[in-house]
């Protein structure tokens, strides 16, 4: 009780913190100079037409590479707290349903589809890698209730997820040997704005980010319900 | 260096006249006290018979290099302390051997006797001469302390460490002497007078049957002989150091025998009247009514 | 043997073991010797004079007549002006007074104190029972005669004898000492072995050397 | 190489790792190490670019776009040196941690990789929301590597942490968007800038917003007492992790805070500082307590980031030196905890005294104890430069309060560091050895000599700085330094290297000091010399004590040798740190080195504090001529002279801070009394001599500090006296003694006359000889009897006469008994005082004079005199090389009782300098003062006279004396028992003890016991805080951020 | 607008934060994290907002020349994106850390996992 208590004290005390903060908060009229850049100048300079996917790819391309390396970390680490205590596989099978079980089949490959859209029109549309990779990873668990034994082979998605990073930090040194810099996306011509092939290596970076955001998070549910005890 | 040889005869000379002026002198302080306790006492010569007694004696044993040295170190403290005090003010032949020191030098040589004294004792390995000592040392320790502040006091008084420049001071008539012109400095001396004279009521030192005479317990024969004539050399010896400081020395050796006999008498009056203290006894005895008075007499000089 | 004084094995600091013989190790074995007077006659003259007129007593009372002693340092008797006073420690006494009936448990201190005692010593048997037993002369625990174990020079009769009689011996012992035959201490040491035979037959216990220096 | 290189290396590496299979660990492991090599190298080609061209940093930009609009990083020096600290620190950590990294497989080693090259972002970034991604990475690959560890516990902890940092990360999002907001940038710089120009009258919301920020990032550092969940992650994780969670997350962590700051301003600083310097003292006090190591160990790392942290809190005062200083504790800290993280992981148990494990590998105990005199802040290495300009720089600032407090918590934190080596060298083995295989050993290698090598690095900085020579050159500690090399020799070959460098240097040297320097050299460097004949009774190698040894006394020439006031405090440490590693050298003395170093670095701080304040007001700083010291005046001077007195008077055990000597000079083996006793006491004296030299009188409030002086001069002569009358121990009679002794000189020089120094000069002179000698004597006669109580010796003289005639020579000296060279002290003594108008403490001193008879006689009688004891019956004299500079000291004694002028009169000369009255007249043999006069030959020769006469004399009386034994003597006709039980010796002045025994009650032991126990119960109290719970943890963080904010909006 | 989402989104942290310090089961208080980062994820899109403007994606509606004037600030857009797989990424370690305590220790009660203090 006196937790309680005491827990609300303080977070009343936080409460107020944040209640000067939003009174002191006035919403911007103009967007700000940083905004502003990037509103003026993304479509010429990167040919994204997607301005949010710019930001996300490449003017802030190493926040991009830290959040890949996050989901990367935490696959690995959760492969780790995971993988010491891997048992036996002494599961009886349980059907789960008929429904369950052609759903995912009839869903599963549509479901890839739209990953993949999603994360090759990131530069175009709203959406990109993190949004296409779980896309993708919702299609792995679809799979994964209808056949709780389906057994994912580790290997090949951590081969993906290696492979993706390898190429998209590859992509970024590229970047700066042959353009403005590190993660820089104009290697080649940036071509029309608006066009799928467009805006430089954007659409390659993503889906290397797409196809390993979804090789991570696919990792971690198939490591996650690996540890089920059926 | 320029030193007058003659010094040392003259140095015999008055050694030779304290020691005899001494065994007259206790002699005679012991008869009066036997005859305060209504007996006849000693005859004047006995300390001169009891010394030859002992030099006649025809055994004797050593416990050991530092048993045997422990007279010999008494009695030089004693012969020392007489020769580096002046005795005679204004006389050449009795200025001793004053010239190697001061004031200073006198009082710490006293406990030259006193070190040695208990080194010799202790190396008998009797238990009873080293409690004696731890007595002794104890006692003294504190009952030195007054003393050492009139001393000051009187050097300050008269800016000099000299003992001679102090008697010096004191030669304009019995007004000048320090007694009267610094009578706190001589109180607390006097007091610590009565510590060192190992007289009653501070005589536990040398209880005789507890801790049998405490540190002379195992010296017989030649080395009681020695150690009875520093007995009667040293109190000289250091009344001449109070006669000095404190009673304006003297000029001649009639007024010096009067003043020693007089000052002597002091501690044997006490002696006489007063019970014993404890050793603690006496250390709280001198810490509260002498030293007080010695710090007083240096404040206000 | 008292446990104290049997041999054992002590081990040092370094770990090294040894034996301590505590009679061998702690005390003086040598036997005490014949002290030849002065070589010049007037000089001993002058030392006998002296030790006339300077008795010093060791203050130890073995017997009953050691209450014959006290009074005389009292005003009464005063022995002080004689020369004689009492001293606490036998290393400075010369003169022992065995007052009274000697007890053989006594005698050992005795025998101890008079052999600490230096060369010239003298012994004063004070009252009968130092005599030949006195009224003991049956006892199963007291000495019958003084002279079979510590030379005496004097004997002073009476049960008990009164400080005036103490008083007549001391006059006594200083004539007897003037003559320079007060040297009880050389025929200690001559008869030493006869003296420790005797010694020996009533001590039962004897825990200490032969000779106590 | 560009510096992005580290990322694509560390990421590229990452990744691969994911495409090697399950039985290619061992490739697996050698990428991590190339890559963590390469990440290393190009830290280090940067560093050497930036070190060697003086190059300015510059940014580097991605995607091709400049900032703000993207992301930048900057590489320039410090960025270098950190990433290279961070990157260094992984890679041998990588190594360190080899086995549990192929045990666990290639996920782990990308985790370790992805964690340095994330710390290195949050060294480079310059993007405030970049910062916080690498935030997150550190935090996620934090909770993975924990579970390198295998220890069950370390789950629980990795989930503390998780908690909380969700609570910071939040906190750290809402900061950063608000603060977006409110600058329309997301660079640091960028928002630094718009920051400034913000309108005061609406930045509130931005100060909020940049609170938060501020705080998520501060609280990256565990700041006390947020800082639980911490604590429990540094006890739990592999120690090889650990390294790096201290070294190179706490960096990482504070250059994020660093540039929060900028963007924060000035007005933040106090801020900072206040968090850092709660958590410095907060976090070190809570690690007295501790047992377990490595939880100690993190309370040290958080406490070691909160200086630096308060040290961020103070740049603006800094200017130059702010890397000069920051990076000196940065580095030693992150080398130091890295050090002893590695260290534990080769200790099998883990409480404090487990760590005795480590005694039989001495190479192991150099690495153990360099790194904790880099934490504690002890020459040559970086954190003491830094603390000295860090003092300086505050006090000139007037933040003198600050200082105090920092000074505080190093001396708790000094405190536990040293009770834990004393642990590892005086504790049990345990029996197991302990292995040591070559890659945990590499590591800690590369840390203890990377902090030597950074302590040179500083000292060539510094060199430059203050214009002297680097420390590590100076010849003395160069010499000293050298020892450890040699540690292999036998000692008797190193004993005369030792013997040979000091009579060469100073027959090299003397001719460059005066008078009063040459006394002091001649008794450091000659002195020392002849006690160290006393060292050749060692055998064996005798591994550690030279080159300890030799640091007292390079220290101590260094003393004399400095001229300015840097050189004088780096001398000062360096003699303190050598004679502590002697003195722990004893058999007993863990606690009483313990007390000695904790009250000798305090005091050294004081001293510190003191130059600081007069640096203050002596332009320029940082270093002064000590010369100048003359120059301060009012309101400045009085300080100066209290804080340099306090803590030159706690060298010299003045009362009230002397509680240290008589454990540390007992308990210390028998070469060492004399160097810890003789020797060492004197530097105090010098101080005092330099301090009241240059300062003259001083007063403060209306009182006149010279008479304090003198007042604690003579409660100390006393006292100490006093209690030497009632030891048991010998040798801590003697330890008492010197306090005595000690209280003599002060009183000597706080007479401020001709007189008082002369005299003080010759108790240095004397005490040097006879306490040495005695120590010498009573040394060898422990050694032989194997006790030092003294009830249980007795009866030696016929078995060890030299040791007695060195003894009783000594105790006369002591007493000033003529004709010994003691009475010349006490003549110039009286005569000195004569001239004082101070009666009052004279009283005391004059009392505590007889009173030295007393302990004095006792000292002698029960060891020497008396009855034999059984078991000593077959003892042999002393050795010979212990006999033999007693003896030596002899015969110094009788040169110097008979012609005391021989030294004297120059230095007589010396001081009319400074008070041309009341020299002595030094005609012919006599030696003439104002008021008295003392002819040290005629005295001699007299009383040899009557000596000798009246010795023959009883020789031809007494020529037939019988010789007995010792138990012929007379005991009431009885026959003694024992000598046990006949040695009267115990207890030996009772009567003493119940007349003055209340002064001597144990009233200033109790007081600094009341004051530790209070630390400690204090600590212990607020342990209970820390009470496991993760959620708990969470509310001190929340109650944290609640606090800081009411503080700082108080503010 | 913005304000409500911004208060809503505090509101959400704040009940985050409370479920996290007051219950005491670990699955529960993984969601009370998720539920405050929730929070602040709205927090950060609701800066981004400005009322009459459209998503920042040149299409045919919003041309290159215009957007300055038609987008809402982009910034916070990508921001959040990274915030949430943050988010996703430490539920995730958080969710294999309970599961294994839960293993090792047979409990989810945060209070019992206190083995190390002090």
């Amino acid at each position: 009780m006196i937790k309680r208590a005491v827990a609300l004290v303080l977070l009343l005390m936080l409460g107020g913190i944040f209640a000067t903060l939003m009174l002191g908060y006035t919403p911007d009229s103009e967007l700000n100079l940083t905004a502003r850049y990037y509103a003026e100048r993304t479509a010429a300079d990167l040919g994204a037409a997607n301005i949010v996917t710019a930001i996300v790819v490449t003017y802030r391309g190493l926040d991009t590479l830290g959040e890949v390396t996050v989901l990367f970390l935490s696959a690995s680490i959760v492969g780790l707290v995971l993988a010491s205590n891997r048992r036996p596989a002494l599961r009886v099978r349980t059907p789960v349903g008929e429904l369950l079980t052609t759903g995912a089949r009839f869903l599963v490959p549509l479901i890839l589809l739209l990953g993949v859209y999603v994360f090759v029109n990131g530069h175009l549309t709203p959406g990109g890698g993190f949004q296409g990779g779980a896309i993708i990873a919702s299609g792995v668990l679809l799979l994964l209730l209808a056949d709780p034994l389906r057994h994912f082979s580790h290997h090949v998605i951590a081969t993906v997820e290696s492979l993706a990073g390898l190429f998209y930090v590859a992509i970024g040194l590229a970047g700066l040997f042959l353009a403005g810099g590190f993660l820089d996306n104009r290697l080649w011509p940036i071509g029309t704005l608006g066009e799928l092939f467009s805006a430089g290596a954007i659409p390659l970076i993503y889906s290397l980010i797409g196809l390993k955001v979804g090789a991570e998070f696919s990792s971690m549910l198939a490591s996650l319900s690996e540890t089920e005890e059926l | 260096m320029d030193f007058d040889w003659m010094k040392i005869p003259y140095a015999f000379l008055t050694v030779f006249i304290v020691v005899n002026y001494g065994f007259l002198m206790t002699a005679l302080i012991q008869k009066i006290g036997a005859r305060v306790g209504r007996r006849y006492g000693i005859p004047i010569w006995q300390n001169y018979l009891d010394m030859i007694k002992n030099y006649g004696l025809r055994s004797s044993i050593t416990h050991g290099a530092m048993f045997y040295l422990g007279p010999v170190f008494r009695l030089s403290g004693g012969v020392g302390l007489l020769l580096f005090v002046p005795s005679i003010y204004g006389s050449y032949m009795f200025s001793n051997l004053s010239f190697a020191g001061d004031l200073i030098l006198a009082l710490y040589f006293v406990f030259f006797g006193t070190l040695g004294m208990a080194l010799g004792a202790a190396e008998s390995g009797h238990p009873h001469a080293a409690i004696g000592i731890t007595r002794g040392l104890s006692q003294v320790s504190m009952a030195e302390l007054p003393f050492g502040l009139a001393v000051f006091s009187v050097a300050l008084q008269y800016q000099t460490l000299s003992v001679t420049d102090i008697v010096a001071a004191q030669q304009g008539g019995m007004l000048t002497w320090t007694l009267f012109t610094n009578p706190l400095a001589v109180s607390a001396a006097m007091l610590s007078f009565l510590g060192s004279m190992m007289r009653p009521p501070f005589d536990v030192v040398i209880a005789p049957q507890e801790i049998p005479i405490g540190p002379p317990t195992e010296y017989h024969s030649s080395y009681l002989a020695l150690m009875q004539t520093n007995r009667v050399i040293f109190p000289v010896a250091k009344i001449v150091i109070y006669m000095n400081l404190f009673f304006g020395g003297a000029t001649s050796w009639p007024e010096f025998f009067l003043k020693v006999f007089l000052i002597y008498m002091w501690s044997a009056f006490v002696g006489v009247v007063f019970p014993r203290f404890r050793v603690e006894q006496s250390i709280r005895w001198f810490l509260v009514w002498a030293v007080p008075l010695g710090v007083l007499s240096i404040m206000v000089v | 043997m008292k446990p104290e004084l049997m041999k054992r094995m002590v081990k040092g600091p370094d770990g090294v073991e040894f034996e301590v013989e505590p009679l061998r190790d702690y005390f003086c074995e040598v036997p005490p010797t014949v002290m030849p007077a002065a070589y010049i006659k007037i000089v001993e003259d002058l030392f006998n004079w002296a030790r006339a007129e300077s008795i010093w007593i060791l203050g130890f009372g073995t017997g009953c007549g050691a209450i014959e002693m006290r009074p005389l340092m009292t005003p009464r008797f005063d022995a002080y002006r004689y020369g004689v006073q009492w001293r606490p420690t036998p290393r400075q006494a010369n003169l022992f007074i065995i007052s009274g009936y000697l007890s053989t448990k006594t005698l050992k201190r005795a025998i101890r104190a008079y052999e600490q005692m230096q060369n010239p010593k003298y012994v004063i048997g004070l009252g009968s029972c130092t005599i030949n037993g006195g009224m003991y002369w049956d006892s199963y625990n007291t000495i019958k005669r003084l002279d079979d174990y510590l030379p005496v020079d004097l004997y002073i009769a009476g049960c008990m004898p009164r400080p005036e009689a103490l008083l007549a011996g001391f006059m006594d012992l200083k004539k007897i000492i003037r003559a320079g035959k007060g040297e009880g201490a050389n025929q200690y040491a001559e008869n030493f072995a006869w003296y420790k035979e005797n010694q020996k037959r009533v001590i039962h216990d004897w825990d200490m050397p032969d000779y106590n220096w | 190489m560009n510096a992005l290189t580290i990322f694509a290396i560390g990421l590229g590496t990452a990744f691969l790792l994911g495409l090697l299979g399950e039985r290619q660990k061992s490739l697996g492991y050698m990428l991590t190490l190339a890559a963590l090599t390469f990440m290393s190298a190009v830290s280090a080609s940067w560093l050497v670019v930036f070190a060697a061209t003086g190059a300015d940093s510059f940014d580097i930009f991605t995607a091709g776009t400049a900032p703000p609009f993207a992301i930048n990083l900057r590489m320039g020096l410090i960025e270098a040196a950190l990433t290279l600290l961070i990157n260094l620190t992984g890679l041998f950590a990588a190594m360190h941690m080899g086995d549990a990294l192929l045990r666990l497989g290639q996920r782990a080693m990308a985790v370790l990789i992805i964690a340095i090259m994330a710390l290195c972002g949050i060294v480079l970034t310059r993007d405030i929301f970049n910062l916080f991604v690498f935030f997150e990475l550190i935090v996620i690959a934090t909770a993975g590597l924990v579970l390198l560890s295998d220890d069950d516990s370390a789950l629980a902890a990795g989930f503390k942490y998780l908690i909380v940092s969700q609570f910071i990360s939040a906190l750290l999002l809402v900061g950063i968007i608000f603060a977006y907001h409110a600058t329309g940038t997301l660079n640091i710089d960028g928002m630094a800038e718009a920051a400034a120009a913000i309108d005061p009258s609406v930045s509130g919301a931005f100060a909020i917003a940049f609170f938060l920020m501020f705080i998520a990032v501060v609280a990256e550092l565990k700041p006390f007492p947020a800082n639980g969940w911490a604590l429990d992650m540094y006890e739990a994780a592999h120690p090889g992790f650990s390294a790096v969670f201290s070294a190179a997350s706490g960096t990482a962590a504070l250059y994020a805070v660093d540039k929060l700051l900028q963007i924060g301003g000035t007005d933040w600083l106090p801020v900072a500082t206040g968090i850092g310097i709660v958590t410095f003292v907060g976090a070190n006090l809570l690690a007295l307590p501790q047992t377990n190591d490595r939880r100690l160990l993190g309370y040290s790392s958080i406490a070691q980031t909160g200086l630096i942290l308060t040290v961020l809190g103070q740049q603006d005062i800094f200017g130059d030196d702010y890397f000069f200083i920051a990076g000196g504790l940065l580095f030693a800290h992150a080398l130091a905890k890295a050090g002893l993280y590695w260290l534990s992981a080769l200790v099998a148990g883990r409480t404090l005294p487990d760590w005795a494990a480590l005694q039989s590998r001495p190479l192991l105990v150099f690495a153990f104890i360099s790194c904790v005199a880099m934490l504690s802040g002890l020459p040559p290495f970086p954190s003491f430069y830094a603390k000295w300009e860090l003092a300086h720089l505050l006090v000139a600032e007037g933040r003198s309060g600050l200082l105090a407090l920092i000074l505080f918590g190093a001396l708790v934190e000094a405190g536990y560091l040293f009770r834990w080596f004393g642990y590892l060298i005086k504790r049990a083995t345990p029996a197991e050895s302990i292995a040591c295989p070559a890659h945990q050993l590499l590591p800690i290698a590369a840390a203890v000599l990377g902090g030597w090598a950074l302590g040179f690095v500083w000292g060539e900085l510094s060199s430059s700085y203050f214009g002297r020579t680097n420390l590590l050159l100076t010849l003395p500690l160069f010499f000293a330094l050298t020892f450890l090399l040699l540690d292999w020799l036998p000692a008797w070959v190193k004993n005369t290297l030792a013997i040979g460098g000091m009579v060469a240097f100073f027959s090299l040297t003397y001719a460059e000091y005066d008078p009063l320097r040459l006394i002091f050299a001649v008794i450091f460097l000659i002195g020392g010399a002849v006690t160290l004949l006393a060292s050749y009774h060692a055998h064996g190698r005798r591994i550690g004590f030279y080159p300890a040894a030799m640091l007292m006394y390079a220290g101590m020439i260094m003393l004399i040798r400095a001229s300015d006031s840097f050189g004088f405090f780096a001398a000062w440490e360096l003699l303190t740190v050598g004679s502590y590693f002697l003195i722990l050298r004893g058999k007993h003395s863990e606690p009483h080195a313990l007390s000695y170093i904790v009250f000798s670095l305090g005091g050294a701080f004081l001293i510190l504090a003191g130059f600081a304040l007069a640096a203050s007001a002596v332009p320029p700083a940082p270093t002064f001529e000590i010369a100048q010291l003359a120059d301060l005046v009012q309101p400045v001077a009085p300080w100066v002279f209290l804080l340099l007195a306090l803590g030159f008077m706690t060298k010299t055990a003045a009362i009230g801070v002397h509680i240290w000597l008589p454990g540390a000079h007992a308990e210390a083996e028998t070469d060492v009394s004399p160097m810890v006793s003789g020797i060492l006491l004197k530097a105090g004296l010098y101080g005092l001599f330099v301090l009241l030299m240059n300062m003259g009188k001083q007063s403060l409030y209306g009182v006149e500090l010279t008479y304090v002086m003198l007042w604690i001069g003579a409660i100390t002569a006393l006292l100490g006296n006093l209690m030497a009358i009632f030891q048991e121990d010998a040798k801590r009679l003697l330890a008492y003694s010197s306090i005595g002794q000690m209280g003599y000189a002060l009183f000597g020089l706080a007479l401020m006359n001709h007189l008082g120094w002369l005299m003080a000069l010759m108790f240095v002179i004397n005490h040097y000889i006879y306490k040495s000698m005695l120590f010498l004597s009573v040394g060898g006669v422990a050694k032989r009897t194997g006790t030092r109580e003294m009830f249980k010796m007795g009866g030696l003289i016929t078995l060890m006469p030299l040791s007695f005639i060195a003894t009783l020579i000594g105790i006369i000296a002591v007493s000033g008994v003529p004709p010994l060279s003691g009475f010349g002290g006490r003549w110039i003594f009286y005569n000195a005082i004569l001239t004082a108008d101070a009666r009052l403490p004279m009283v005391l001193i004059f009392l505590s004079g007889p009173i030295a008879f007393l302990y004095l006689f006792r000292l002698i009688h029960t060891i020497f005199l008396g009855q034999l004891k059984d078991e000593h019956r077959r003892l042999k004299e002393a050795p010979f090389w212990i006999i033999l500079p007693q003896m030596i000291y002899v015969a110094l004694l009788m040169v110097v009782a008979v012609v005391p002028g021989m030294v004297l009169r120059h230095v007589d000369a010396y001081i009319s300098q400074f008070f041309p009255d009341g020299a002595l007249n030094w005609e012919g043999s006599t030696i003439t003062s104002q008021f008295g006069y003392w002819n040290p030959v005629a005295i001699m020769i007299i009383v040899g006279v009557i000596f000798m006469l009246l010795f023959g004399w009883l020789l031809f009386v007494n020529r037939r004396a019988q010789k007995v034994k010792q138990f012929n003597f007379v005991f009431s006709a009885e026959r003694p028992f024992r000598p046990e039980t006949t040695h009267f010796a115990w207890n030996f002045f009772a009567p003493y003890r119940k007349a003055m025994g209340f002064l001597v009650q144990p009233f200033v032991t109790r007081f600094w016991a009341a004051v530790t126990d209070l630390l400690h119960t204090a600590a212990d109290i607020t342990r209970r805080l820390y009470n496991g719970n993760g959620q708990t943890y969470a509310f001190h963080f929340l109650l944290f951020v609640v606090a800081v904010f009411t503080f700082r909006m108080g503010m | 607008m913005a304000y409500i989402a911004m208060a809503t989104g505090f509101l959400l942290v704040l009940i985050g934060f409370y479920g996290a310090l007051t219950q005491r089961n670990l699955l529960r208080m993984i969601v009370a994290f998720t539920i405050a980062d929730s929070g602040v994820n709205i927090v950060i899109v609701a800066i981004g907002y400005m009322r009459g403007r459209t998503a920042p994606i040149l299409d045919a509606t919003v041309s290159a020349a215009e957007a300055v004037q038609r987008i809402i600030d982009p910034v916070p857009q990508a921001l959040v994106l990274t915030a949430i797989v943050i988010g996703v990424g430490i539920t995730a370690l958080m969710l294999a850390y309970a599961y294994r305590l839960y293993e090792r220790k047979h409990t989810l009660d945060i209070a019992k996992l206190t083995d190390l203090q002090g």
